[in-house]
């Protein structure tokens, strides 16, 4: 080893911090995933299979297609920046945005149907806008992070190496959809 | 002292020290009276598993501190820190006897007392006296089979097996006879039940362990949430249960 | 200072406007449940920001550079400092002294357990003080060894500058300051008197002070989280050139699997929590009967939990103290593959036993016997763990000093705690002993005897690593012998008046157990004494203390190859990892190679 | 400042995605009709969690990607 400690140290920093932020983040998910089951279990032993007649049930598909929109267009933020196309990133994180909005305000509406129909006093109401409540505090903490990164975005930062911010966010908003893709038919369709 | 003849002399030697403590602790397990009298046959099953797990339970402590008292004396080094042990690093066989005697240990006590204390505990759904017992904070109430409602004492029927149907009416409270040994939770929304079937005679005033405590926390008066428990004669049962009755109606009047 | 008075300031005007604000939109009084959510939310968020936070890394999510704290010397200590071994001590130093404090709570408990009858602590005090010092001890022993020693020696140990993430390592740390305040401000509200287990129905109608627990609790789930998310990050991308799996010192393993295991299942101790909140704050009813609930699901969640919280707990001790053995009787670690092979069954199957804590609770019965099975089935891996230790004090060279001396006691210890958790897997003995001193006494035995021990011998064995200086060898040895009797005096009483009726919980009993109590009454005022023995040897030697050599055990792990205390980024030269750490006794083989800075050229 | 933009590694990927991205629509609109018609559709909607899971993870999350080094 003849190499001195801050050429060597860096050079294997520099190897390793790409690996290290992605698992890092998985990890985050993993545990994030754990959240989930604890709701997602608590709704199953609380109430079986239980499915009240009065479910929203094409609503439920509309956010569920809304946010499938939001999931493509992040797609499409991360790999205009990973191809240097920084027009396609601010168009495509502002499209993941705005759909991430529309999910939310449609789940604000669903919120106020679900509190006349199963109120919170009951116990499918208590899962249910429990579990809702959960997600879309997961989706507003993802517009947030987006808003963060267009912002960064628009001023120049981000670079086809050198893009972890967008990469990182991107992956969270993917981890609220595959959330989205359990909870869907555990509160709509069982 | 690293010498093969130095490694047998020195299991030699912890075995025998293993050995002695083995017989002293077992002697002094079965010459003391540690369990709480036993008031019912559910206390019987579950003293046996208790005392079954001790008598495994000592070989096993009683190598652990051979051990560490024989490396204590043993293997305490005069010399400096640069002075290094054998390197012996592993040794399949001792690893292969370990896990196979740790595991014929689970597998025994899972069977025996585990699953057969199980099937003892079980082994009869049918009651021949059936108490309903609701918690609150913080009192007992049982209700009798003729409708008696009583908070002040719990008389029970000796050689009889009774079965409590236990509930709450605000939080969780637990039913516990130290002196039978059964223990069950009071949940609000749910009747749990549990069985006793009292073998000798005696009450509260003579034995702590004839109480009916709750055992789940439950506020400021947890610690003396306790119904007296006396186990009379059958005949002595019927009798106090008809007065309860009797003593309870002008009494509901007066409150109505 | 000037860090820690603005997070002072900024975490109390986030306090006030969060309660305000929801005062302002939806009502009610500033002390009910949602205005204190909102507060400690927002005094949350100022807190960190002003510790750091906002200075030292949110700058850069508005495009502007990052001022990190520039602070030296001692005040590093109160800033947000990004240093490994500066949050290693930061967290040693909070634990002992919440050690101590619980310590003192459980005292006074003590004294009124002494006799029969009420002496000065009414049942509702007693009951709130006994939550509170549960939540103190199981936070101390959930995050001590794992904070300080985890973020002190994984980066030393494994070779690397720090941690993978030390900005989210700095925040892990400075959660645990409003944890405290949380906690111990909860009296103002009334305090909480459920246990630390917070079973509902009752945590759901008892005071307000719950809320303040439920809130601090889960920001400290938070802070186990993000610890262990970087600890597994670290020892998985961040090893030495040559650390391969296979040589990665036992306590890396040891933290690397209990990191694993707490970054998983502390979302279930968060999630039931929120559940309660819920059913306070927002009208919901998870755990109330009246609306369907069952009070039984947040027993289930919560177990989830706590009962792997325990291996959480035990894992890293278990990795203290192994390195401890094997350094002090200078013998290789005995099957060392075969033991970090029993950390992983632990892991494993520390998620399928929880439901034994909950025999009497009314689950269904089919549940009773493979949660037996599946309970004494742990013991083999952990039997594992007795293999390691003991097989490798047989025919060492054992070096007397206090650490080692710790050990013997933790390895005493721990065999009573494990021996009498069998009596509590088992349905038939456990239906009689549920909820009795006897539970209180092997837990006890576990989490102080197992846990605590190994944080103590920790604290013994790598105090001239971080201070540079020799602990009192004589005074630490004494201290080692006092708290072992002391521990065992007050912890033996208390199996004999479980088994005998004596329920937990409870300001007050029976007669019969007077003596007993007493005894271990004041068995804990002697223990409790040693207490300042350790300190006093502690705080005057890491000031006075002889210089301390680099490597005063002799030992061959990374860290003691480094002066003490090491110096920032730990290693002037990237170190090479060319054999096992353990290899005592085996001639000419070495761990790491030299690092001497010849022919290392400033590239 | 600006960088060249590789259009036609960007197209290719661009293309992909839009494909997982309609796969997801279609199993989605397939499970919705499975739990409208079918009485107890528990065993039947299980695979398709695990297929949207599975696309969502593999070409949107890039999971391998974390058993690479680098980029």
């Amino acid at each position: 080893m003849a190499l001195s400690a801050g050429a060597a140290h860096e050079r294997a920093e520099a190897l390793s911090r790409p690996r290290a932020n992605r698992l890092g983040l998985w990890l985050f998910f993993a545990s994030e995933t754990f959240l989930f089951a604890a709701f997602i279990s608590a709704r199953f032993v609380s109430s079986g299979t239980y499915k009240p007649e009065e479910l929203n049930q094409p609503l439920a598909l509309f956010l569920t297609v809304v946010l499938l929109g939001s999931s493509i267009s992040a797609y499409l933020a991360e790999t205009s920046i990973a191809h240097g196309n920084r027009q396609g990133l601010i168009r495509y994180l502002s499209i993941t945005i705005l759909l991430g909005l529309a999910f939310l305000v449609g789940v604000g509406f669903e919120f106020k149907e679900a509190i006349e129909y199963f109120p919170p006093e009951t116990i499918y109401g208590s899962n249910f806008l429990a579990l809702i409540g959960l997600h879309g505090f997961h989706v507003f903490t993802g517009v947030v992070a987006l808003a963060v990164v267009l912002r960064l975005g628009t001023k120049g930062h981000f670079e086809p190496d050198d893009y972890w911010g967008v990469e990182g966010v991107v992956k969270y908003w993917h981890f609220v959809d595959l959330a989205w893709v359990v909870i869907f038919p555990t509160l709509y369709l069982f | 002292m690293n010498d093969s003849g130095g490694y047998k002399r020195d299991a030699i030697r912890v075995g025998l020290l293993w050995l002695a403590l083995v017989v002293v602790l077992e002697v002094v397990w079965f010459s003391v009276e540690i369990l709480p009298r036993q008031y019912a046959e559910e206390a019987r099953i579950i003293d046996d598993a208790f005392n079954l797990l001790t008598i495994l339970g000592i070989p096993v402590f009683s190598f652990v501190v051979a051990m560490l008292i024989y490396a204590a004396l043993r293997f305490r080094s005069g010399g400096d820190a640069s002075q290094d042990g054998p390197p012996i690093k592993t040794s399949t066989p001792v690893v292969v006897t370990w896990l196979v005697v740790t595991t014929a240990l689970a597998v025994f006590i899972l069977i025996n007392p585990g699953l057969v204390g199980l099937a003892e505990l079980r082994a009869n759904p049918d009651a021949d006296l059936v108490i309903e017992v609701e918690g609150q904070r913080w009192q007992w109430v049982a209700t009798y089979p003729n409708g008696a409602e009583v908070r002040d004492e719990l008389v029970l029927p000796v050689d009889t097996r009774i079965k409590f149907e236990v509930t709450s009416v605000d939080i969780l409270h637990s039913f516990w006879v130290p002196g039978f040994r059964t223990k069950i939770d009071a949940v609000p929304g749910l009747t749990t039940s549990v069985y006793a079937t009292p073998t000798e005679l005696g009450s509260f005033a003579e034995d702590s362990a004839l109480r009916l405590q709750c055992a789940e926390l439950c506020g400021i008066g947890h610690a003396r949430m306790v119904m007296p428990v006396r186990v009379v004669e059958k005949a002595e049962f019927q009798a106090w249960m008809a007065d309860q009755l009797t003593a309870e109606a002008p009494a509901a009047e007066g409150r109505g | 200072m000037r860090p820690l008075i603005r997070a002072v300031v900024l975490g109390l005007v986030g306090y006030v406007a969060g309660a305000w604000l929801t005062v302002a939109v939806r009502g009610g009084s500033p002390s009910d449940d949602v205005a204190v959510t909102f507060g400690f939310i927002l005094g949350l968020i100022g807190w960190l920001m002003g510790i750091g936070v906002w200075n030292a890394w949110a700058r850069e999510w508005f495009g502007l550079p990052a001022k990190p704290d520039q602070a030296t010397g001692w005040q590093r200590y109160l800033t947000f400092n990004t240093d490994h071994k500066v949050i290693g001590v930061q967290y040693l130093v909070t634990f002992i002294t919440v050690l101590l404090l619980g310590g003192f709570m459980a005292l006074i408990m003590r004294w009124e357990l002494a006799n029969p009858g009420q002496d000065f602590l009414d049942p509702d005090t007693y009951n709130k003080l006994m939550s509170m010092h549960g939540i103190l001890m199981i936070a101390t022993a959930v995050a001590g060894i794992l904070g300080a020693f985890g973020n002190y020696l994984v980066p030393l140990m494994i070779g690397a500058r720090d941690m993978a993430f030390p900005r989210v390592n700095a925040m892990s740390f400075w959660l645990i300051p409003p944890v405290a305040i949380g906690l111990l401000s909860a009296p103002l509200l009334g305090s909480f008197d459920s246990g630390w287990t917070a079973y509902p129905p009752l945590s759901v109608v008892n005071e307000g002070g719950q809320v303040l627990f439920i809130l601090a609790v889960i920001t400290f789930g938070l802070s186990s989280i993000l610890g262990g998310l970087n600890i597994v990050t670290t020892v998985a991308t961040m090893r030495a050139p040559g650390m391969s799996w296979g040589r990665l010192p036992i306590f890396v393993w040891a933290a690397f699997a209990a990191s694993v295991l707490s970054l998983l299942i502390t979302q279930f101790f968060a999630a039931s929590l929120i559940l309660i909140l819920l059913d306070r704050a927002a009208g919901t009813t998870f755990f109330l009967a009246e609306g369907g609930g069952d009070a039984l699901l947040y027993q289930h969640l919560f177990w989830f939990y706590s009962h792997p919280a325990v291996y959480i707990m035990v894992l890293p001790a278990f990795g203290v103290m192994l390195e401890i053995i094997t350094h002090l009787a200078r013998k290789p670690l005995f099957a060392y593959k075969v033991v970090v092979a029993g950390f992983w069954g632990i892991v494993g199957l520390s998620v399928a036993v929880w439901a034994h804590h909950m025999f009497t609770s009314g689950m269904a019965e089919s549940l009773h016997a493979p949660f037996m099975a599946l309970t004494e089935a742990i013991s083999i891996p952990t039997g594992l763990v007795f293999l390691g230790a003991l097989g490798t004090l047989w025919q060492g060279r054992l070096q007397s000093k206090t650490p080692l001396w710790l050990a013997f006691g933790w390895l005493f210890n721990f065999t009573i705690g494990g021996i009498t958790g069998i009596y509590l897997a088992d349905v038939a003995t456990d239906i009689h002993l549920q909820d009795t001193y006897f539970v209180v006494a092997h837990f006890h035995y576990t989490i102080v005897g197992g846990t605590i021990f190994a944080l103590i011998a920790g604290s013994y064995f790598w105090f001239p690593k971080i201070t540079g200086r020799m602990y009192h060898e004589r005074l630490g040895k004494i201290f080692a012998v006092w708290l072992t009797v002391g521990f065992n005096l007050v912890f033996i009483p208390l199996f004999w008046v479980g088994i005998n009726g004596m329920n937990r919980r409870i300001a007050d009993y029976p007669e019969f157990f007077a003596g007993p109590n007493a005894f271990a009454s004041v068995a804990a005022y002697i223990l409790g004494a040693g207490f300042l023995l350790y300190a006093g040897n502690l705080l005057w030697s890491a000031r006075r203390g002889p210089a301390a050599d680099p490597n005063p055990w002799g030992a061959r792990t990374l860290e003691w190859q480094l002066p003490s205390p090491p110096p920032e980024h730990n290693f002037p030269l990237l170190p090479e990892v060319v054999g096992h750490p353990y290899d005592y006794g085996i001639p000419g083989s070495v761990h790491v190679a030299p690092m001497t800075p010849e022919g290392g050229e400033e590239a | 400042m600006t960088t060249k933009v590789d259009v036609q590694g960007l197209r290719a990927k661009s293309r992909l995605g839009i494909r997982v991205a309609v796969w997801l629509g279609i199993l989605t609109v397939i499970e919705y009709f499975i739990a409208v018609e079918v009485t107890n559709p528990l065993v039947w909607l299980l695979p398709f969690v695990a297929a949207k899971g599975w696309l969502i993870m593999r070409y949107f999350m890039h999971v391998d990607a974390l058993f690479e080094g680098g980029h």
